[in-house]
C-alpha cells in the first residue's frame, strides 16, 4: 500500500505540475484580458510538435529552448493580429475566436505532421531510472519534468513579486481597468503576457510530448482540464492555479488506484444491491472509473457555489 | 426574419400568399427533392442536413436569441437520441402501437427534461460562467456515457432497427426516401415552432435579457427564469434533432453527446449568422454541404471549414446571413448595380488568392500524407507533380498576388458600399 | 392616505464604509419628490436600495405598507415600482418599438407566455404605440435603439420606465447631460407621463427640481438633513450651507 | 469518396487504380473501414497497406481484380455506419474491418439490416480482426465472416500456457472498456477458473479505450497488487502506452497479450520484454513456415520499409475471397458467401484452416509467440525484435463451440 501511495503521489505531482505550467499562462491571460483562451492547449500541442521537428535535426535539448520561443512568438502574433481585432465585438466573440483557433491549429498540425502519433522520444541522456523503491523505478525523465516545472513556478513567483513588470501584471490581474490609467502601454503588456503564457504552454508541450504522446488529439485531452484548474483555483490567483493544478493532478492519479464503489459502500451498510440490475451502473461504478468525470464535477460545483474559485477575489 | 430589427407587425399588412410563401416555397422544394435527385447519396446528405438544421436553430435559441454561449449543447442532442433509440427498441419489443414519426416527441421530452434539470442551476448567469458550466456538464455527460454503459451501450453505443416498429400508414421506413420525408416533416414542424417561439412574449424578452439583463429585471422579468425557459425549450428541440439522428442512423454513441458535436453546432450557427433566425439554417446547410461534398475532393476539408469559421469571426461577425442582410437596404433602393463592378473587382483577386492557398495546401497535404510511389496529384481537375517546384511557385504567387491586390482595393470597395448604404438611408449621395 | 414609499432607518455599508446612515423618508401617493444632494451623498445608492439592486444593511423599506426590502428587483417591479437609470440603460440591439413593448408585455399580463404571438396582441401594440407617441418617438419606432441620439435615448429610457404602468416611478437624473432646450422638453415629458403617479427623482439640475417637485429631500453623507416643499428647502440654512451654498460658488 | 454526389455524376479520379489489369477481368472494390486517424491510426494504416499489398499480389495472378479503398472511421461505430452508407452508395459490396469489436458489432447489425432491406445491393462483411465472440455467436449472421481466432479461442490457448506454470498464483487483468476488452476479461476469468481454480485474479480492470495517455498509475496499481503476471487485450495506442509505462517503471512481469507487436509496440517493449512478453496469434513469421510466405514477407518489407506484415490473416482473407469468387463463378456477395462457407484452405504459411459453416468462424491452429531477439528472420518495427513460435494449439484443440443458429437467405 505504501508503495502505491508514494508512487501515486509522485505521479500526481508530475502531472499536477505539468498542468500548472499550462494553467499559469492561461490564468494570467484570463485575469488580465478576460479571455478564456480555448487555444491554449493547442499551443501546448504546437510546442510538442515543433520540439519534435527540432529533435529530428539537432536533438532534444535545443528544442527545449527554441520551441517555447517559437510558440511564444506565435502567441504574441495571435494576440496582435487576431484577438485584438476581435476584441471590439466583445468577450463572447473573443471566446469563439479562440475556439476556432483551436480547431484550426489542430487541422494544421494534422496537415503538417500527419494524423498519427509522431515518435517524439525523450533524450537518451535521461533514459535511466532515478531511484528504485519497493522494486519499482522512477524514471529520470519524470524527475526532469518535476525539476523544470518547479523551476518555472519559482521563476514566475520571483518575477511577479520582485520585478517592475511583475508589479504591473499583478495590478492588471486584480484591477484590469487601472493599469491604463497608470500610463502603461496596455496593448503591449497584453501581447507580452499572451506571448509568455503561450511560451509556457509550449514548454509544457515540449517536456510532456515524449511521455503523454505527441498526437493531434493531445490538445483536446488536456484543454478542458486546464480550464477546470483555473476556474477552481480562482481568477487572478497564481497560487490558486498552483494549488488547483496539484489538486487535479492528485485527484486523477489517485482515482485510478481506488476500486471502491457504492456497491461496496452499501455492502458495508448491510444493504444488498443487485449488481446486475437495470440501474446497477449507478452503484457498481468504481472511483477509478469515475476519475475522468471528477474534475468536471468539481468545475460545475465550484461555479455554482463559489464562482470566485478557491483563491480568487473576483467572479469569473 | 431578422430579429434584430423587428417590425411592428400591426403595421404590416401582408397578404396571405406573401406571408406564407416563406414556408410554402421551401416546402414544395423539399417535397419534390427525392424524385428530382433520385439518388441515395443525396438523400443521405439531405437527411443529415435536416437534422443539423433543427439542432442549430435550437442552439441559436440560446446563443443568438438568449445570449448564452454553450460548449456542451450536444448533451441534449445526445440524450434525445439515446431516449429515442431506447424508445424504438422498447416499442418493437413490446409491440406498442406507436409508429416511428412519433418517436421524436420522446427525444424532445428527454431534451426538455434534461434541459430543465441542468438549466435550473446553470442559467443564473450568462457570459463566461454559463459557458464554463456548459463545458463542464458537456464533458461530464460525455465521460458518463462511457461509464454508465447499461444505458448508453458504452463505446459501442446503442443500435436499433427502425423497421421493427409498427408501420405508419403502411410505410416501414426501410429506404432513405421514406426517412427523408419523416425528417423533412419534422424539420418544418420544429423550425416553425421555434420561429413561433421567437415571436412570443418570452421569445422577445429573451432578446431583452440578452441585450441587457439588468434592465429586464427592472421591468419585472427574472433574468434567470427567462434564460431557464429559453434553455429548456432549446434543449427540447435539440432532443428532437437527436431523436431524428437516432432514427436516421439507427445508432447512438457517446460522440453524439461529445465535445465535437457541441463544437460543430457552434461553428454552424456562427458561420450562418447568430443574429438572424435564418442564420443557423444557412449555417447548417452550408456546413453539411461542405462536409459531405468537399470531403469527396479533399482530405483537408475540415481545415477549410476552420479557416472560413475564423474568417467569419474576425471579419463578418454577423455571419453569411449578415452579409446578405447588410445589402437589403441597398437592394431596396435599387443601388445594387452600382456595387457590381467594385465587387467583381475585389472578387477576382480574392478568388485568385483563395485558389493559390487551396492549391498550396493540397500539395502540402499530399506530401505529409506520403502516398508512396506517386508524385502526381489532382488539384482543380489538373494533374500536377508535387516534386516539381513549378506548381508550388505558381500557387504561392497566386496567393500573395491575390492577397496584395485584394487588400489594395478593399478600402475603395468598402467606401462604395458605405456610400450606397448612406444613399439607402438618406436618399442622397455622400 | 398611506405612503407610496416608506423608508425606515435604512442603512447600507460597503465593507467598513457606511454610505447610507439611517434614512427615514415617507413619500405620499401622487407626490413628486426630488432627492438632491452633493456628489457622493448616496443618492444613487438610495435608489438602488429601494429598487432591490443592493440589499440593505439595516432598516426596512415598504411600498404601500408592504415590506419590499430583501426582494429581487423584478419582484419589486411587479409590485408597481419602476425606475430609470442615470447612465442610459436600454436594449441597444432591439428596435425602439420593441424596447417599449418589453415593458408593456408584463403589465398587460402576458408575462412569460410562450403561446401568444406578440405581433397579434392588439392591446400590447396599442399601448406601445401610445407610449411612443407620448415620448415623441413614433417616427423612430423601427430604428435599433442603440443608434438613437442621446436625448432620444433618454426619452426612451423614460418610456421604458413608464411602459409597465407602475404607480411609483423613480427617475435617476433624467436630464443629465442634456442641453437647455432638451431639458425643457424633458421636464414637459416627465410632467406629462407621470401625471397621477408618484414620482421620486434624483436630480442635479435645480431648475428641473424646483420646476417639477412638490417636495424635496436633501441627502448629505448618507443622511437626510432636510425635507420639505421647495420654498422650505430654499430657506433652510443647513441646506444652504451643506449644499446650495456650495453650488452657488 | 462518393463519386456521384447529388446526382452530379462527377467522376473525380481521387484514387488511382492500384494496378494495371486485363480488360475483361472484373474489378471488385473492397471498402476498408478502419481507423486511419487518431490514436489507433498506426494499426489501421498498416492494415490498409497489407490489404493493398495482397490485392496487388493477387491481381498479378490475373482473374478477378481487387481494388482496396480506405475509409476512415476514427474507430467510432457511428462514423463507421456513416462510412458504410457512403460505401453502399458507391456500389461497393465488400467491406473489410477489423479494429474494434465495437465497430464490428455495429457494422454487422447494419449490414444485416441493409441486406434485408436492399436484396439487390447486398454487402459482405469480411471481419479480419474483431474478435468479440458475440460476432459468431448470438450476433452471427450469414453476411459476416471472421478470419481471426475469437477472444475465447485465443484465451483458451493463452490460459493453457499459464496453467502449466504451477508457481503462478496471482494474476492481473487489464483491458479496454468496450466489448472486446470485456470479452477478454470474461474469457480469462472463465478459463482460469476451469483450468486453475487455485489461481487468484487480483485485479480485473477496464480503462477507457484510447483515452489513457499515461499508464503509470495503472502500472503502480498492478505492482501494488502483488500480481505475478498480467493478461491484457490492449492493442494499438493503448498497448503502446501501456508497454512504455511498464518499461519506464522497470516492472518485469510476465505479460500475456493479444496484440503487443508491431506499429511501434515491439520497439517500445524492446529488451525489457524479452522472456516476459507473450502473444497469441496464428500466422507464424519466425520461422516463416513456407518459402512463399518468406518471399511474401520480404516483398512487403521491400515495398513498405516502415511497415510490417503483422495481421497475417489479411493474406488469408484475400486469398479465400479470390478463391470463393472463382469457385462461385460470380462476384455477387450471396454466391461468394455460399462458396466460402465450409471452405478448406491452406494458408501462405502452410496451415490448413476451415471456414465453419455453422457460425462463419474460421477454424485454425492458434500459436503462442514470444517477444524475442533470438531466431528472428522477420523482425518488427525494424527493431531487431520480433515474435518467435513458442507453441501451437491444433485446429481441433483451439476450436470452441458456437451457439449460432445461422439463418441463410432463401
Amino acid at each position: 500500500m505504501a508503495e502505491l501511495i508514494i508512487f501515486s503521489l509522485l505521479n500526481g505531482l508530475v502531472y499536477g505540475l505539468l498542468l500548472f505550467m499550462l494553467a499559469s499562462g492561461l490564468t494570467l491571460i484570463f485575469s488580465m484580458m478576460g479571455v478564456l483562451n480555448f487555444a491554449h492547449a493547442s499551443i501546448y500541442m504546437l510546442g510538442a510538435y515543433i520540439a519534435y521537428t527540432i529533435s529530428q535535426y539537432v536533438g532534444f535539448w535545443p528544442g527545449l529552448i527554441i520551441a517555447p520561443i517559437v510558440v511564444g512568438l506565435f502567441g504574441a502574433l495571435v494576440e496582435r493580429y487576431g484577438l485584438r481585432h476581435v476584441h471590439k465585438y466583445g468577450h463572447v466573440a473573443e471566446l469563439i475566436f479562440t475556439f476556432g483557433l483551436a480547431f484550426l491549429i489542430e487541422e494544421f498540425v494534422q496537415l503538417i505532421w500527419g494524423k498519427q502519433t509522431v515518435a517524439y522520444a525523450q533524450p537518451e541522456l535521461l533514459d535511466f531510472s532515478l531511484f528504485e523503491m519497493y522494486g519499482s523505478t522512477f524514471p529520470a525523465y519524470r524527475g526532469f519534468m518535476l525539476l523544470v516545472s518547479v523551476a518555472i513556478f519559482v521563476g514566475l513567483l520571483v518575477v511577479l513579486t520582485r520585478s517592475r513588470v511583475g508589479l504591473i501584471i499583478n495590478a492588471a490581474i486584480t484591477h484590469p481597468n487601472m493599469v491604463a490609467m497608470l500610463g502603461h502601454n496596455v496593448p503591449l503588456v497584453f501581447m507580452g503576457v499572451f506571448g509568455v503564457g503561450s511560451a509556457l504552454a509550449g514548454l509544457a508541450g515540449v517536456i510532456a510530448g515524449p511521455v503523454l504522446g505527441t498526437a493531434p488529439g493531445m490538445a483536446v485531452v488536456l484543454g478542458p482540464i486546464v480550464f477546470v484548474v483555473i476556474v477552481v483555483g480562482g481568477l487572478g490567483s497564481l497560487v490558486g492555479a498552483f494549488v488547483a493544478s496539484i489538486l487535479i493532478g492528485m485527484l486523477q492519479t489517485f482515482a485510478v488506484a481506488v476500486d471502491y464503489s457504492f456497491l461496496q459502500f452499501f455492502g458495508h451498510l448491510g444493504l444488498d444491491m443487485d449488481p446486475d440490475g437495470a440501474l446497477s451502473d449507478l452503484y457498481t461504478v468504481t472511483i477509478a472509473q469515475l476519475g475522468p468525470i471528477m474534475p468536471y464535477m468539481l468545475l460545475v460545483l465550484i461555479l455554482i457555489f463559489r464562482p470566485t474559485g478557491l483563491f480568487g477575489t473576483r467572479e469569473v | 426574419m431578422s430579429n434584430m430589427s423587428e417590425t411592428a407587425g400591426v403595421a404590416r399588412k401582408a397578404s396571405f400568399l406573401s406571408r406564407y410563401a416563406i414556408w410554402l416555397v421551401p416546402a414544395i422544394i423539399v417535397a419534390i427533392m427525392p424524385p428530382v435527385l433520385d439518388s441515395n447519396v443525396a438523400m443521405a446528405v439531405l437527411n443529415q442536413m435536416g437534422i443539423a438544421v433543427i439542432f442549430t436553430v435550437a442552439y441559436n435559441m440560446m446563443l443568438g436569441q438568449g445570449g448564452m454561449l454553450s460548449f456542451g449543447f450536444a448533451v441534449y442532442f445526445g440524450l434525445g437520441g439515446y431516449f429515442a433509440i431506447h424508445g424504438v427498441n422498447i416499442i418493437s419489443e413490446g409491440g406498442w402501437p406507436i409508429p416511428l414519426p412519433f418517436v421524436p416527441f420522446l427525444g424532445g421530452l428527454a431534451g426538455l427534461a434534461f434541459g430543465a434539470l441542468f438549466g435550473s442551476f446553470s442559467t443564473n448567469r450568462a457570459g463566461t460562467v454559463f459557458a464554463m458550466i456548459s463545458l463542464g456538464l458537456g464533458e461530464m455527460m460525455a465521460s458518463s456515457s462511457l461509464i454508465f454503459s447499461k444505458f448508453s451501450g458504452g463505446e459501442e453505443g446503442i443500435t436499433t432497427d427502425r423497421t421493427e416498429v409498427p408501420p405508419f400508414f403502411g410505410v416501414e421506413f426501410t429506404t432513405e426516401q421514406e426517412i427523408y420525408y419523416l425528417i423533412a416533416g419534422w424539420v418544418f414542424f420544429a423550425v416553425f415552432l421555434m420561429y413561433r417561439f421567437s415571436r412570443t412574449p418570452i421569445g422577445r424578452i429573451a432578446n431583452a435579457v440578452r441585450d441587457n439583463p439588468e434592465r429586464a429585471e427592472f421591468l419585472g422579468y427574472s433574468q434567470k427564469w427567462v434564460r431557464f425557459m429559453s434553455f429548456s425549450v432549446a434543449g427540447c428541440f435539440a432532443g428532437v434533432a437527436g431523436a431524428l439522428f437516432a432514427l436516421n442512423y439507427e445508432i447512438v454513441t457517446e460522440e453524439t453527446v461529445g465535445a465535437l458535436t457541441s463544437g460543430v453546432v457552434l461553428l454552424q450557427a456562427y458561420i450562418g449568422g447568430i443574429g438572424f433566425f435564418a442564420g443557423p439554417i444557412v449555417g447548417a446547410v452550408i456546413f453539411t454541404l461542405l462536409q459531405t461534398l468537399m470531403s469527396n475532393y479533399t482530405e483537408i476539408w475540415a481545415l477549410y471549414v476552420g479557416v472560413v469559421f475564423v474568417g467569419t469571426v474576425m471579419y463578418a461577425p454577423a455571419g453569411l446571413t449578415g452579409l446578405i442582410m447588410m445589402h437589403i437596404p441597398v437592394y431596396r433602393v435599387g443601388r445594387m448595380g452600382k456595387l457590381t463592378v467594385p465587387y467583381a473587382r475585389i472578387a477576382l483577386p480574392a478568388l485568385i488568392c483563395a485558389l493559390g492557398a487551396i492549391g498550396f495546401l493540397e500539395l502540402w497535404q499530399h506530401i505529409s500524407a506520403g502516398a508512396t510511389g506517386e508524385s502526381e496529384i489532382h488539384v482543380f481537375f489538373m494533374t500536377l507533380d508535387y516534386t516539381s517546384p513549378i506548381p508550388w511557385i505558381v500557387f504561392i504567387a497566386m496567393f500573395l498576388g491575390g492577397l496584395w491586390d485584394a487588400r489594395r482595393v478593399a478600402p475603395a470597395v468598402a467606401d462604395t458600399y458605405g456610400n450606397a448604404l448612406h444613399y439607402a438611408f438618406t436618399g442622397e449621395d455622400q | 392616505m398611506s405612503a407610496a414609499i416608506e423608508l425606515r432607518d435604512v442603512r447600507k455599508n460597503f465593507g467598513p464604509t457606511e454610505i447610507i446612515r439611517g434614512v427615514n423618508l415617507s413619500i405620499a401617493d401622487g407626490e413628486r419628490h426630488a432627492v438632491i444632494g452633493p456628489n457622493g451623498a448616496g443618492k444613487s445608492t438610495l435608489f438602488n436600495l429601494i429598487t432591490g439592486k443592493y440589499s440593505l444593511s439595516g432598516g426596512e423599506i415598504s411600498l404601500r405598507d408592504e415590506v419590499v426590502s430583501g426582494l429581487a428587483p423584478f419582484q419589486i417591479n411587479r409590485k408597481g415600482l419602476s425606475r430609470s437609470f442615470q447612465v442610459t440603460n436600454i436594449f441597444p440591439r432591439m428596435s425602439v418599438y420593441e424596447n417599449i413593448r418589453c415593458g408593456v408585455l408584463w403589465s398587460l399580463g402576458y408575462k412569460y407566455s410562450f403561446w401568444h404571438i406578440v405581433d397579434n396582441l392588439k392591446d400590447v401594440n396599442e399601448r406601445t404605440a401610445e407610449i411612443l407617441e407620448e415620448i415623441g418617438l413614433q417616427a423612430r419606432a423601427q430604428i435599433p435603439a442603440g443608434v438613437l441620439t442621446y436625448a432620444e435615448q433618454r426619452a426612451l429610457e423614460i418610456g421604458i420606465t413608464i411602459a409597465g404602468g407602475a404607480n411609483v416611478i423613480l427617475l435617476d437624473e433624467p436630464t443629465a447631460g442634456m442641453s437647455h432646450s432638451e431639458t425643457d422638453q424633458a421636464i414637459a415629458l416627465i410632467r406629462k407621463v407621470t401625471e397621477g403617479r408618484t414620482l421620486v427623482m434624483v436630480e442635479h439640475d435645480m431648475g428641473v427640481v424646483f420646476g417639477l417637485a412638490d417636495k424635496i429631500s436633501v441627502l448629505v453623507y448618507g443622511e437626510i438633513i432636510a425635507s420639505g416643499t421647495p420654498e422650505e428647502i430654499k430657506g433652510n440654512a443647513a441646506v444652504k450651507e451643506a449644499y446650495l451654498g456650495e453650488e452657488a460658488e | 469518396m462518393i463519386r456521384r454526389t447529388l446526382g452530379l455524376g462527377v467522376a473525380a479520379a481521387t484514387f488511382a487504380s492500384v494496378a494495371s489489369f486485363s480488360a475483361q477481368a472484373e474489378t471488385v472494390k473492397i471498402a476498408f473501414i478502419d481507423p486511419l486517424s487518431g490514436g489507433f491510426a498506426a494499426t489501421g494504416q498498416n492494415g490498409l497497406k497489407q490489404y493493398k499489398f495482397m490485392a496487388d499480389k493477387l491481381n498479378a495472378d490475373g482473374g478477378t481484380q481487387f481494388e482496396v479503398i480506405g475509409f476512415d472511421n476514427k474507430i467510432s461505430p457511428k462514423e463507421s455506419l456513416i462510412q458504410l452508407k457512403r460505401v453502399i452508395a458507391d456500389g461497393i459490396q465488400y467491406v473489410a474491418q477489423g479494429n474494434s469489436s465495437g465497430v464490428a458489432n455495429a457494422l454487422t447489425d447494419a449490414i444485416k439490416k441493409h441486406n434485408k432491406r436492399n436484396p439487390d445491393k447486398r454487402v459482405l462483411f469480411l471481419n479480419y480482426s474483431a474478435v468479440d465472440p458475440k460476432l459468431t455467436n448470438e450476433k452471427c449472421n450469414f453476411w459476416h465472416f471472421r478470419f481471426d481466432a475469437n477472444a475465447d479461442m485465443k484465451m483458451n490457448a493463452l490460459t493453457d500456457v499459464i496453467a502449466e506454470d504451477k508457481g503462478m498464483k496471482k494474476i492481473y487483468l487489464l483491458g479496454q472498456n468496450y466489448s472486446f476488452g470485456k470479452a477478454v476479461a470474461a474469457a480469462a476469468v472463465r478459463f482460469l477458473g476451469e483450468k486453475r481454480p487455485d489461481l487468484k485474479i487480483v485485479g480485473n480492470e477496464l480503462h477507457p479505450i484510447g483515452k489513457v495517455k499515461d499508464f503509470t498509475p495503472y502500472v503502480a496499481k498492478i505492482k501494488a497488487s502483488g500480481a505475478q503476471a498480467l493478461i491484457t487485450g490492449n492493442w494499438g495506442g493503448d498497448m503502446l502506452n501501456l508497454a512504455n509505462a511498464i518499461n519506464s517503471s522497470g516492472l518485469k512481469l510476465p505479460t500475456y497479450t493479444y496484440y503487443a507487436a508491431a506499429d511501434g509496440i515491439t520497439k517500445a517493449i524492446g529488451k525489457g520484454g524479452v522472456g516476459s512478453v507473450r502473444l497469441v496469434g496464428q500466422g507464424q513469421t519466425n520461422p516463416p513456415g513456407t518459402d512463399e510466405w518468406d518471399a511474401t514477407l520480404k516483398a512487403f518489407k521491400a515495398k513498405y520499409p516502415d511497415g510490417d506484415f503483422t495481421q497475417t490473416r489479411i493474406a488469408t482473407v484475400m486469398r479465400m475471397l479470390k478463391r470463393s469468387m472463382k469457385e462461385a463463378g460470380s462476384t455477387k456477395p450471396i454466391k461468394v458467401a455460399a462458396a466460402m462457407e465450409g471452405m478448406e484452405h491452406t494458408t501462405l504459411w502452410g496451415d490448413v484452416v476451415k471456414m465453419r459453416s455453422s457460425d462463419h468462424q474460421l477454424q485454425m491452429p492458434v500459436r503462442i509467440f514470444a517477444h524475442s531477439d533470438k531466431g528472428i528472420q522477420h523482425d518488427l518495427d525494424n527493431s531487431g525484435f520480433g515474435l518467435v513460435n513458442e507453441s501451437t494449439v491444433t485446429m481441433q484443440e483451439a476450436s470452441t463451440p458456437t451457439t449460432c443458429k445461422m439463418k441463410r437467405p432463401s
